[in-house]
């Protein structure tokens, strides 16, 4: 299945209607398309959440969580234009903002603290395994903070 | 004195350009890190969306596969440069490219080659606990002990030699090895030396989060000595 | 003429401990990167296994996926540890991590970025070509350009830079960067800088299998200038 990728996106500010059965709406924030198709690949496989929509850079956020109103958003750090970390400062300056788990491969000793920072509610290697990204994406959207496991271990 | 000079000029331009270069080997091979790591981190997930979904529509499947494939397969290229990058130029004579990496399980086997070489060599450890080692720790003991037989070899031709291994796991692994200094060098009074292999293997303890001493002890012997960490999670 | 020797000899020491210390910090990056390579082969062979065959059943899919994951998350665990040991004591100021690798792509950026710095730069080539270059020769044309024009800045304030790149599959990648020489320093007599990132440049051209010559020319211009190959199959 393919997910529009933002470009021009007109649509503006819905309402997020809270909605215990519905599934946690993600949103996959990374430069690269693969990284983007597995991580929609595994959040596909759980019947908690839907990836709603994809952006292929930081600087893409604003308009997509406009367009899908999503309750986290997965977000890459490392991206040509506006890197995730800025991306995530501007989302959690927005009144009403979805939750930011950041992404990252493992430069994530020295990133971590300064994503915490910019208002990000966790942290996922992208080699976690899958059954437990799942997890965290979940735990997120319930309100609870979340680490990598194998960041934990490096703070 | 314009010769003394000069010469001094030149050393540090030769400093200079070690370093500059070195450093521009190290740039490239953090940059081909970078590259290799996020490969890898695409194939880990990919490979997870299969394990987790097997069932997933037969096109899903065959891209995740196409991914893992391709990426396991450029990985190894990405690394063969890698290697190349920050081999080329180096010194190379006393690897052994048929064997695979040494482990501490290897030390009586270097200790018996020592002997068979004409040295009196006493070995002091217990076997059972050497194969515990993990690995990183257990290349850089190994490395320790045989850059230690091979100064006494040198530097104390005909001396016995004393090697102890101790290892412990939270306590860590501690190498020491002693000979008799030979006439007219112990006591201190020696310059320090010209080599490099010690210099090397200080900077190897201390990467490891351990530390490494030697020189001429009081009662004449040069004394080898270096603690590695061996944490328990 | 006594303290000139003591500086040649403290120079000539510290450019040894230099070595000395590089030269085990590349041993165990290489051993590391031994035990990386077989690892990667083991993943690799496992991801052979996810051919798909139309026949394979689901949980068999599963378990290759799950070998391979595995593999891939030690694998970066490995890596993570060479890293670490090639990055100590190097200096990372200049990092940007949060953005990815630069490609030849990024060069009108680049240019644009010393534009609006104030810098007067032409910039001469093909934009399709560049993104068709291999990442890793991109990069390095990507550094020598930056270099080049970093030194344009520093050592010839106000002048005017011509960039010219030309990318083609076999023939190569070809980078020159050239400004007239500030009034005073032309002409060759300049004595050979004492700046290290020429020399730098001049190493990462030669390990990929190129070459790169500066200096000033005849008609008074300062001129850096680098091929680099671009091997076809
Ligand atoms: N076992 C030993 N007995 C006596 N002196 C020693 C012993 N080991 C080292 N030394 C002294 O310490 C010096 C430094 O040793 P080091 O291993 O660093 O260099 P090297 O053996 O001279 O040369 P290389 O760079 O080939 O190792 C030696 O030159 C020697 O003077
Ligand atoms: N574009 C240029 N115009 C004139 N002279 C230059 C130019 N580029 C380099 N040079 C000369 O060549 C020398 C060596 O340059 P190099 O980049 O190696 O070192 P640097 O710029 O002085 O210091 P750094 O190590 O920070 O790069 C400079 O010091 C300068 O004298
Ligand atoms: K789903
Ligand atoms: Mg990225
Ligand atoms: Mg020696
Ligand atoms: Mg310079």
């Amino acid at each position: 299945m393919a997910y529009p990728l933002i470009a021009n996106v007109t649509r503006s500010g819905r309402e997020k209607e809270p909605n215990v059965n519905a599934a946690v709406r993600v949103l996959v924030v990374d430069d690269d398309p693969l990284v983007r198709a597995g991580l929609a690949m595994v959040i596909g496989g759980s019947s908690d959440l839907t990836v709603v929509g994809e952006a292929g850079d930081g600087s893409e956020v604003a308009a997509a969580v406009d367009a899908y109103a999503p309750d986290v958003v997965l977000m890459d750090i490392r991206m040509p234009t506006l890197d995730g970390l800025a991306a995530t400062e501007q989302l959690r300056a927005r009144p009403d903002p979805p939750e930011v788990i950041v992404l990252t491969t493992f430069d994530a000793d020295e990133h971590v603290l300064r994503a915490l920072r910019a208002g990000a509610n966790g942290f996922l290697l992208k080699h976690t395994p899958p059954a437990e990204i799942l997890r965290a994406i979940s735990r997120v959207a319930a309100g609870e903070p979340i680490l990598s496991p194998t960041v934990t271990r490096q703070l | 004195s314009l010769r003394e000079r000069a010469g001094r000029v030149e050393a540090e331009q030769q400093l200079r350009v070690a370093e500059a270069r070195q450093s521009e080997r190290n740039r490239i091979a953090r940059e081909m890190h970078d590259v290799l790591a996020h490969r890898l981190s695409l194939l880990s997930l990919h490979a997870g969306a299969l394990e987790l979904r097997p069932d997933a529509a037969p096109e899903e499947i065959a891209r995740a596969a196409g991914v893992v494939r391709a990426n396991a397969y450029q990985a190894l290229e990405d690394l063969r440069e890698v290697i190349g990058v920050l081999r080329t130029g180096v010194d190379r004579s006393d690897e052994t490219p048929e064997r695979p990496q040494r482990t501490l399980a290897d030390l009586p086997d270097l200790v018996d080659q020592s002997r068979r070489a004409g040295m009196r060599v006493r070995l002091g450890c217990q076997a059972a606990a050497l194969s515990a080692v993990p690995a990183g720790v257990g290349r850089s003991a190994y490395r320790i002990v045989q850059e230690g037989l091979t100064n006494a070899r040198k530097h104390a031709p005909g001396a016995d030699v004393a090697v102890t291994v101790q290892a412990t796991p939270g306590d860590g692994v501690t190498v020491e090895i002693r000979n008799p200094c030979p006439i007219g060098t112990g006591g201190g009074t020696a310059i320090p030396g010209a080599g490099i292999g010690l210099i090397g293997l200080t900077e190897r303890a201390a990467l490891a989060g351990g530390r490494l001493e030697h020189g001429p002890t009081p009662a004449g012997e040069f004394r080898l000595w270096a603690w590695l960490p061996w944490p328990t999670l």
